[in-house]
C-alpha cells in the first residue's frame, strides 16, 4: 500500500519537440482509485508507463510510497499492470498465467498453484484454471489479467484501458467488478481510459490530460460541475457541453437576442468569453432563443435535442436535454431558455474558467 | 509491424531546458541499458569482428602480396591485379560463365516459381501433395542432387537420353558438352526452386481477395488481373527472390565442382584430379568461385585468391546495389516502413 | 442474406452448363499442368531409386528397370565407405552448429528488434550486408587464421563461427520478434522479469515457430554444406561429412553408379524424413524469410 | 521433457565425438610414431601391399613405427602442409608439384641427409633424379617409377587380322580404324583406342614423348609449345583421329564405360582394343581378369622419328618430409629405407608392378620376371624416355596444357598456330605469377 507522486515528471520522445508528458505534478493517495483520462495523444498512457518503469523519465521524478523510483526498473517498483490486450501468454494455462509474477519472484510451485487457485476463486475463474487463453472469452481473459495483477499484492495497480476490448454490456459489468475489487483490496490504483464515462464512474478522483499537460484533477462531481478550463468542460460530460463564443457586456451576455445575466465572475466585465452550457442548462420552452430541431436522440426517460440557432450572427449547434415524452419533432421550431445559474464562463483567450 | 512508432530511433536528445537537466540516476540507468545491449549484441560483435570485418580488411591487404602460407606475405603491389585483369586466361571465362548462369538461372527460377505458385493457388485438390513434391528437390543435399543429375543425364546410359532414344531423338551430351553443361546445371537449379516457390505461393495467397473482386467489377480479365493485381502485390517478394538468387548465383560452387569432377570421371592416379577437372568440360563450368577455389586452395596462391575475393566483393556489392536501386521503379511499396 | 426462413427445401441453383464446362476445363487444364510438372520434379528421385537397386552391369546399360532388384546395394554402401563415420561427423557439425547458432542469434535479434539504442539501424544494416556477401569474399584470410590456430583438418572452423551469431538467422528472428506485441514484454517487465530473463523465457516461448525454423534451416544448411567442409577437412578424411564423402565416393572407392545412387539416396533420406516430420515449420519458416524481405 | 532429453543426448554425443576426434597421437615410451601419407587407394591391392611391406619394416627395428594412410592426392598434401596438419612423411603419385614443393620449401631439402649418409644420387636413374629436385634443392626421392606404354588386346587384334602392335603413328591410326567396331546407328561398340585427352591416363605429356616435343626453349624458362613442331604434330594427329570417330560419338562411348580403377575398366572389359596405360595395369589385370589375352609394347612414335621407338613417358611416386615437423631424423630413416633398400624396392615392385628406382634394385635377383612387365623396364631404361618439366607453378603448368588440349579436341580444329601462341604466353605469365608476381624463379 502506497501513495504515488509525480513531480514535474516529463517525457520527451526523441525526434519531437513537444513533450509527451510535460512536467506532470500529481499525487495519488494511498488506496485511492485515480483515473487518468484524455483523448488519444494526451499522454495518459505514457504517464502510466512512466509510473510502471516502462518509459524512461527524462526529467522530474516519480515516487511510490515516498520512495523515488524514477530510475528503477519495473520489477523493482512493486507495481502490477493490466494491459489493454491483457498480454496473457498464449503458451501458459490460466493458472500459470496468474501465477507468473510469483514464479518470477521465485515462489515455490505448490505455493504458486495454491495462490493462483485462490485468486481464481475470488474472480470466479476456478473452472478455467487448466485452460489456455485462446480457449477463453474476452471477459474471461480480462479476469485472468486482473488475477495476474492482484496475486502479487502489489502496492499499486496500473490499468491501461483494460476494458476497451470488451463489448458495451460486458464493459459496464466489468466496470462494477473492478470498482468492487479495488474497494475490497484497497490498493492504490491508477487507471487509464479515454472514455470519460468510465472515468467518472470508476475514479475516486479523475485527472484530465491533454497534450501532455495535466488540465484538472478532482472528484468526478467537481470536474463536471466546475471544469477548470474550456478543454475539461468540453471533454467531460456526454453529450458534450455547448460552448458558444459570445460577447460579454456589463456582466451579461447576449445569447441570440436573449440577455443572460451572469454571476459576479464577470461583474461589469466586458469582452469575448466562451459561454458553456450543459444540455440540462438549456430548457426547451415557449420563449427564448429560436432554434430548429435537427435530430432528437431518445434515451428512455430523457431525450437530447440537437438544434441549430443563430448566435451572434453565426449558425451554432446546441444540444438540450428534455423529457423524452415532451421532446419536439425533427424540423420543429423551438425556443431555448438558459438557466443562468448553471452557466460556465471561460476566457476566450486562455480558456481558463472565469469566476468560481 | 511496429507497435510504438514514436519509440523508434536512437538516443534521447535532451533540450537545454532546466527542467530537463540530466540526472545522475538517469545516467546510471542509461549505462545499465547500454550494458544490456552490449551483452545481447556481444556474440554478433565478436562474430562480425573476427569472422567478417577482420578477414575483409585482410583480404584487401593480402591481395597486394605474394603469399603461399609457408613464408610470410611479400608485398608485390598491384601485380596480382595485373595478372587478374591482363594475364589470367581463365578469369574472363569464369566471369562470363557466372554472368551467363545468373542471367539464365535467375529469371527461370522466378518464372518457374511464379508459374507453379499460380497453378497451386488455383488448384482445388491435392495442394498439399503438390506443394510437397515441388518443395522436396529444394531439400535434397546439393552434392546428392548433382550426383543424381550427372547420372540421369549420362549421354550413353542415363535415363533421359535412353527415353529420348526411344522417341527417336539423340539426346545431347549434357555434362560432357560445353554447350549443354551449363543448361544442365540450370535444370538442376530449377529443379530445386522449391524455396522460392513456397515464398511466392504464400505471397500470392496473401493478395487481398477484395482487390481481385474490385478488379473483376472493373471489367479486368484473367490476364489483366494477373498484371494489375497479382504482380504489383507480390513485387516485393519477386525483388527478394531476384536479389537472393543473384547472390546465390554469385557464390555458385558446389554443384559445378561436383558435376565437373564426377562427369570428368578422371581417376585419382592421374596428376592432380581436382584442379584438372574443375570446369569440365572445356572450362564451361568454371564459375568464378570455382576458379577462386582453384587458385586459393589447390594452388595456394593466397595473395592472388585474395585479389579475386576483392573483385568479387566489389561486383557483388555493385550488382546488389543496382538491383535494389532500380527496384524502386517497379516494386510496389505498400507503406513506408 | 435474407433472414427469412426458407419455407421449402432449398434448391441450389446450378450455373448454366456453359459456365460449368468452362470452369471444369480450366480446372482440368490447371491440374494437368500441375501433374505434368510434378512428374518431372519427381522423376529424378525415381530414377535414382531405380538405379540404386540395379546391379553394376545394369547401371552401365540402357535398361531403366532393375532386374533383379538388389536391396543389398544399400548394405554394400556401408562396407565400401566409412558411411557411419561421415554421418557422425555430419551430426556433430549440425548439432553443435545449430545449438550455437540459436543461442547466439536470439539475443542479437532481440536487441535489434526490441531495444532502443543508438546505432541499432546501422547494426542491422551491417547484418544485412553480411547476409548479402558471398562467403568467398572472406574465405582466404579465414583459412589463414584457422591454419595458424592449427584447426584446419577439423570441423571446428565450420562449427565455431555459428556460435557468434548468424546473419540470416538474426535477420529472420528479428523479423519475427518485431511482430510480438510489446505488451507481452511489458507485462513480463512489470511482473518482475529482467531483460535477460524476458529473452530467455517469454521471447523464446513466443517465437518458438521462428526459432524452430531457424534451427531447421541451420540443420539443413549444415547437413548440405559442402564448400566449407571441403576447404577445412578436405585433406583429413577422418573428419569428412556426408556431403564430402559422397562427392568423393565414386572416385575414391572405385564404385559404380548403382552404389553411388544408393549412397545418394541415403544422404537424401534424413532431410526428407525431417521434412515430413516438420513440414509446417519448414513452410512457415520459408514463408517468413520472404515476408518483408 | 523427452525432447530435452533427446537434445542433450545429441549434444553429449557430439561433444564426445569432437573430443575423441581431436587427439590421435598416443606417443608411447621411446618408439617414435610416424605417419606416412600415400596415394595408393584402399580400394585396390596396392595399399595392402605397401602396408604389409611397411609392417615388415616396423617389425625389423624398434625405434620407429610407421603408420600408413592411403587415398592421398596432391591437393590434400598441399593443403595439409599449408595448414600445418601434414604428417611426418608424405608421398605423391607424381612429380608435377616438385617445383612447388622444393621452390616454396614445403618439403624440406634432403641434400644434407644424403650427404651425411653418403648416398650417391647417381644411384637413382636419370629421369627420377631430374623430377625429384628443383631450384638446386632435392626435396624428394623416387619411390618406384611409372612408365607408360601401349596395352593391346590380342584377341581383338587377331580378329582384325593384325599381327603385331603398331610402331608408328600412321600404323597406329590404321590399326585403330580397323579395330573399331560400330553398331548400325554409328554408336561405337569397341574403340581401337580412345584418344580423348582426359580419358583414363590420357594426358598430354604421356603422348608427348612419341612426338619428340620440347617443353621449354633453351634457357628453361619460357614455353616452346608454339614453336616446337612436335607439339603441332601431336595436336593435329590427335584432332584428326578424334574427328574420324566424331567427337560426340566418342564422348558418348566414353561416358558409358566403367571407372579406371574399378573391375569395369574398359580395356579389361574388352571395350578398348588398345590403351595407353601405366605399368601397374599388369598387376591389376592379373588381379581382376587373369585370363585376358593381351600384350604390352612401347608407344608408337612419330613416323619422322623412328629412333624414338622403345621410349616412353616416365614419372613416379616421390616421397619427402614436410616442413615444420618434429621427427625429421627418424622420418629420414624411413625415407632412406623406402627409397634405397633393394629388398624393399624389389618386393614392392613385384607386388604392384611399378618400376624399381635404384640401379641396385633394378638389377636385383628378387625381381620376378614377367613378359608384360619387362616391356616397361625396357622403356624405363631407354635413353629417349622423357618426363614432365618441373616448374615453379607446379601441377598448374601441365594442367594449363591439358585444359588447352581438351578445348582443342572439341573445337572446329582451326587456328592452331594462334591458339598455341597465346597458350605459350599464358604459361609464361603463370610461371611468373607463381614465382611471386615480380620475379620468376629461375
Amino acid at each position: 500500500m502506497a501513495d504515488v507522486r509525480y513531480e514535474q515528471a516529463t517525457k520527451l520522445y526523441s525526434g519531437t519537440d513537444v513533450p509527451a508528458v510535460d512536467a506532470l505534478d500529481l499525487e495519488v493517495e494511498d488506496g485511492e482509485f485515480m483515473v487518468l483520462v484524455g483523448p488519444s495523444g494526451s499522454g495518459k498512457t505514457t504517464a502510466l508507463r512512466m509510473l510502471a518503469g516502462l518509459e524512461e523519465v527524462d526529467a522530474g521524478a516519480v515516487l511510490i510510497g515516498g520512495r523515488d523510483v524514477t530510475d528503477l526498473p519495473p520489477k523493482k517498483r512493486d507495481v502490477a499492470m493490466v494491459f489493454q490486450n491483457y498480454a496473457l501468454y498464449p503458451y501458459l494455462t490460466v493458472s500459470q498465467n496468474i501465477a507468473f509474477p510469483l514464479k518470477m519472484a521465485g515462489v515455490k510451485k505448490a505455493e504458486r498453484e495454491r495462490q493462483a487457485a485462490e485468486v481464481a476463486r475470488r474472480l470466479g475463474m476456478e473452472r478455467y484454471l487448466g485452460r489456455k487463453p485462446s480457449q477463453l472469452s474476452g471477459g474471461e481473459r480480462q479476469r485472468v489479467a486482473m488475477g495476474r495483477a492482484i496475486i502479487r499484492q502489489p502496492s499499486v495497480f496500473l490499468m491501461d484501458e483494460p476494458l476497451s476490448n470488451l463489448d458495451a454490456k460486458l464493459r459496464v459489468q466489468m466496470r462494477a467488478d473492478i470498482a468492487a475489487l479495488q474497494r475490497d483490496l484497497g490498493v492504490t490504483t491508477v487507471y487509464v481510459t479515454h472514455d470519460q464515462a468510465e472515468a467518472m464512474t470508476l475514479g475516486h478522483r479523475v485527472a484530465v490530460l491533454d497534450h501532455g499537460r495535466l488540465q484538472q484533477v478532482g472528484e468526478p462531481r467537481e470536474l463536471y460541475d466546475r471544469p477548470t478550463n474550456r478543454f475539461v468542460a468540453g471533454f467531460i460530460g456526454s453529450p458534450a457541453m455547448n460552448l458558444c463564443d459570445v460577447t460579454c457586456e456589463h456582466g451579461a451576455v447576449s445569447f441570440g437576442g436573449e440577455r443572460v445575466e451572469l454571476g459576479p465572475a464577470v461583474a461589469n466585465g466586458s469582452g469575448a468569453v466562451v459561454l458553456g452550457l450543459r444540455p440540462e442548462a438549456l430548457e426547451v420552452g415557449l420563449e427564448g432563443l429560436p432554434a430548429r430541431v435537427e435530430v432528437v436522440e431518445e434515451f428512455g426517460a430523457d431525450a437530447f435535442v440537437f438544434s441549430s440557432a443563430q448566435i451572434g450572427g453565426e449558425e451554432t449547434r446546441l444540444v438540450a436535454r428534455t423529457e423524452a415524452r415532451r421532446a419536439p419533432a425533427q424540423g420543429e421550431r423551438i425556443f431555448l431558455r438558459v438557466k443562468p445559474e448553471e452557466a460556465h464562463l471561460f476566457d476566450a483567450e486562455t480558456g481558463q474558467r472565469l469566476g468560481a | 509491424m511496429r507497435l510504438r512508432p514514436a519509440a523508434d530511433a536512437g538516443a534521447v536528445s535532451v533540450p537545454a531546458s532546466p527542467a530537463l537537466a540530466r540526472r545522475p540516476g538517469k545516467r546510471r540507468a542509461a549505462w545499465r541499458r547500454r550494458r544490456l545491449v552490449l551483452l545481447l549484441m556481444s556474440p554478433w560483435i565478436v562474430g562480425f569482428t573476427v569472422f567478417f570485418g577482420y578477414p575483409l580488411v585482410m583480404s584487401v591487404y593480402l591481395s597486394f602480396t605474394h603469399y603461399d602460407l609457408l613464408s610470410s606475405p611479400r608485398w608485390i603491389g598491384t601485380a596480382n591485379y595485373r595478372y587478374l585483369f591482363h594475364d589470367d586466361p581463365q578469369v574472363w571465362t569464369a566471369v562470363k560463365n557466372t554472368l551467363w548462369y545468373i542471367a539464365v538461372a535467375v529469371p527461370l527460377q522466378v518464372l518457374f516459381a511464379f508459374g507453379i505458385a499460380l497453378m497451386l493457388a488455383r488448384a482445388r485438390r491435392g495442394v498439399g501433395i503438390f506443394r510437397t513434391i515441388f518443395y522436396l528437390p529444394a531439400l535434397a543435399p546439393p552434392v546428392a542432387a548433382t550426383l543424381g543429375f550427372v547420372y540421369i543425364l549420362n549421354p550413353a546410359t542415363g535415363p533421359v537420353n535412353v527415353l529420348l532414344g526411344h522417341l527417336g531423338v539423340q539426346g545431347p551430351l549434357w555434362f560432357h558438352d560445353p554447350h549443354w553443361s551449363k543448361p544442365a546445371l540450370v535444370a538442376l537449379t530449377v529443379w530445386g526452386v522449391g524455396n522460392t516457390m513456397v515464398i511466392f505461393l504464400a505471397a500470392v495467397l496473401d493478395v487481398p481477395r477484395h482487390l481481385y473482386e474490385s478488379a473483376e467489377l472493373d471489367g479486368a480479365g484473367v490476364f489483366s488481373r494477373l498484371r494489375w493485381v497479382t504482380l504489383p502485390s507480390i513485387s516485393p517478394v519477386i525483388l527478394f527472390a531476384v536479389v537472393f538468387n543473384v547472390i546465390q548465383g554469385l557464390q555458385y560452387f558446389t554443384q559445378a565442382y561436383v558435376a565437373a569432377g564426377v562427369a570428368a570421371g578422371q581417376a585419382s592416379q592421374a596428376a592432380d584430379v581436382t584442379a584438372v577437372n574443375l570446369g569440365y568440360p572445356q572450362d564451361s563450368t568454371l564459375f568464378y568461385p570455382v576458379l577462386l577455389y582453384q587458385h586459393g586452395f589447390t594452388d595456394f596462391q593466397m595473395g592472388y585468391a585474395s585479389a579475386m575475393s576483392v573483385l568479387l566483393l566489389v561486383v557483388s556489392f555493385a550488382i546488389t546495389l543496382v538491383i535494389v536501386l532500380n527496384s524502386r521503379r517497379w516494386v510496389y511499396q505498400a507503406a513506408p516502413r | 442474406m435474407s433472414a427469412v426462413t426458407a419455407p421449402v427445401a432449398l434448391v441450389r441453383r446450378r450455373p448454366p452448363a456453359s459456365v460449368r464446362r468452362k470452369r471444369f476445363l480450366l480446372a482440368v487444364a490447371n491440374h494437368s499442368l500441375l501433374i505434368a510438372a510434378a512428374v518431372a520434379f519427381l522423376a529424378p528421385f525415381i530414377f535414382i531409386l531405380l538405379t540404386s537397386l540395379m546391379t553394376n552391369n545394369q547401371a552401365l546399360s540402357t535398361s531403366l528397370w532393375p532386374h533383379p532388384i538388389r536391396w543389398s546395394n544399400f548394405y554394400d554402401v556401408f562396407t565400401k565407405a566409412p558411411f557411419w563415420r561421415w554421418a557422425l561427423n555430419t551430426l556433430q557439425y549440425s548439432v553443435l552448429a545449430t545449438i550455437g547458432l540459436v543461442l547466439s542469434s536470439v539475443p542479437v535479434a532481440y536487441a535489434l528488434a526490441r531495444l532502443r539504442w543508438r546505432g541499432r539501424q546501422v547494426s542491422f544494416l551491417i547484418v544485412l550486408i553480411a547476409l548479402m556477401l558471398p562467403p568467398q569474399v572472406t574465405v582466404v584470410p579465414l583459412y589463414v587464421m584457422w591454419a595458424k590456430l592449427h584447426l584446419v583438418g577439423t570441423l571446428w572452423p565450420v562449427i565455431l563461427p555459428n556460435w557468434f551469431g548468424d546473419a540470416f538467422s538474426i535477420f529472420l528472428l528479428r523479423q519475427f520478434f518485431l511482430t510480438i506485441p510489446e505488451e507481452y514484454l511489458d507485462a513480463a517487465r512489470v511482473d518482475g522479469c529482467g531483460e535477460l530473463r524476458i529473452v530467455a523465457t517469454v521471447v523464446t516461448r513466443l517465437a518458438k515457430p521462428a526459432i524452430a525454423a531457424v534451427a531447421l534451416f541451420s540443420f539443413l544448411y549444415t547437413f548440405n554444406d559442402f564448400f566449407l567442409p571441403l576447404l577445412y577437412t578436405g585433406e583429413n578424411p577422418h573428419h569428412w561429412v556426408l556431403s564430402l564423402g559422397l562427392s568423393e565416393f565414386r572416385s575414391l572407392h572405385q564404385v559404380q553408379w548403382n552404389l553411388t545412387m544408393a549412397a545418394t539416396l541415403l544422404v537424401m533420406a534424413p532431410v526428407i524424413v525431417l521434412f515430413f516430420l516438420a513440414q509446417r515449420a519448414f513452410v512457415e519458416g520459408v514463408t517468413l524469410t520472404g515476408v518483408k524481405g | 521433457m523427452k525432447r530435452v532429453a533427446t537434445v542433450s543426448v545429441l549434444l553429449v554425443a557430439s561433444l564426445a565425438l569432437a573430443a575423441c576426434g581431436g587427439s590421435s597421437k598416443s606417443s608411447s615410451s621411446k618408439r617414435v610414431n610416424l605417419t606416412l601419407w600415400a596415394g595408393w587407394s584402399a580400394g585396390t591391392h596396392e595399399l595392402k601391399a605397401f602396408k604389409s611391406l611397411v609392417d615388415e619394416y616396423n617389425a625389423k627395428q624398434k625405434k620407429i613405427h610407421v603408420k600408413v594412410v592411403g587415398d592421398i592426392n596432391d591437393t590434400k598434401i598441399v593443403a595439409a602442409i599449408r595448414s600445418g596438419t601434414a604428417p611426418d612423411i608424405v608421398s605423391s603419385f607424381n612429380s608435377y608439384n616438385v617445383g612447388n614443393y622444393c621452390g616454396t620449401g614445403a618439403w624440406i631439402d634432403l641434400s644434407p641427409y644424403l650427404k651425411k649418409d653418403h648416398i650417391d644420387v647417381n644411384e637413382f636413374p636419370p629421369a627420377t633424379r631430374y623430377y625429384t629436385q628443383y631450384g638446386g634443392k632435392r626435396c624428394a626421392l623416387p619411390l618406384l617409377a611409372d612408365t607408360y606404354g601401349l596395352y593391346y588386346n590380342k584377341t581383338l587384334f587377331a580378329n582384325a587380322g593384325i599381327k603385331r602392335p603398331p610402331k608408328t603413328i600412321s600404323e597406329l591410326t590404321a590399326d585403330v580404324k580397323k579395330l573399331t567396331q560400330r553398331s548400325s546407328d554409328g554408336t561405337i561398340q569397341v574403340a581401337g583406342l580412345d584418344p580423348l585427352i582426359g580419358f583414363y591416363e590420357n594426358v598430354p605429356e604421356r603422348w608427348s614423348t612419341s612426338f619428340n616435343v620440347k617443353w621449354l626453349k633453351p634457357g628453361g624458362t619460357s614455353s616452346d609449345i608454339a614453336d616446337d613442331p612436335g607439339w603441332r604434330k601431336l595436336f593435329e594427329w590427335q584432332k584428326s583421329l578424334v574427328d574420324w570417330y566424331g567427337y560426340g560419338k566418342l564422348v558418348r562411348f566414353q561416358s558409358g564405360l566403367g571407372d579406371e580403377f574399378s573391375a569395369s575398366q574398359a580395356f579389361e572389359k574388352g571395350k578398348l582394343a588398345m590403351n595407353l596405360d601405366g605399368e601397374w595395369r599388369v598387376a591389376f589385370i592379373a588381379d581382376e581378369v587373369p585370363h585376358l589375352n593381351y600384350g604390352t609394347a612401347p608407344m608408337p612414335v612419330d613416323d619422322a622419328h623412328p629412333e624414338l621407338y622403345g621410349s616412353g613417358y616416365i614419372n613416379g611416386t616421390i616421397i619427402g618430409i614436410p616442413k615444420g615437423k618434429k621427427h625429421n631424423d627418424e622420418a629420414w630413416q624411413v625415407v632412406k629405407y623406402l627409397t634405397t633398400d633393394p629388398h624393399f624396392l624389389a618386393q614392392f615392385s613385384n607386388k604392384i608392378r611399378n618400376v624399381p628406382t635404384t640401379k641396385a634394385a633394378l638389377r636385383s635377383s628378387e625381381i620376378q620376371p614377367d613378359p608384360h612387365f619387362s616391356t616397361f623396364l625396357k622403356i624405363f631404361s631407354n635413353p629417349h624416355s622423357t618426363t614432365s618439366p618441373i616448374m615453379a607453378s607446379g601441377v598448374a603448368y601441365t594442367n594449363f596444357v591439358q585444359s588447352f588440349f581438351t578445348k582443342w579436341q572439341g573445337s572446329n580444329g582451326q587456328g592452331l598456330e594462334g591458339k598455341l601462341r597465346s597458350l605459350a604466353k599464358e604459361l609464361d605469365a603463370q610461371v611468373k605469377q607463381a614465382g611471386g608476381g615480380g620475379s620468376a624463379v629461375p
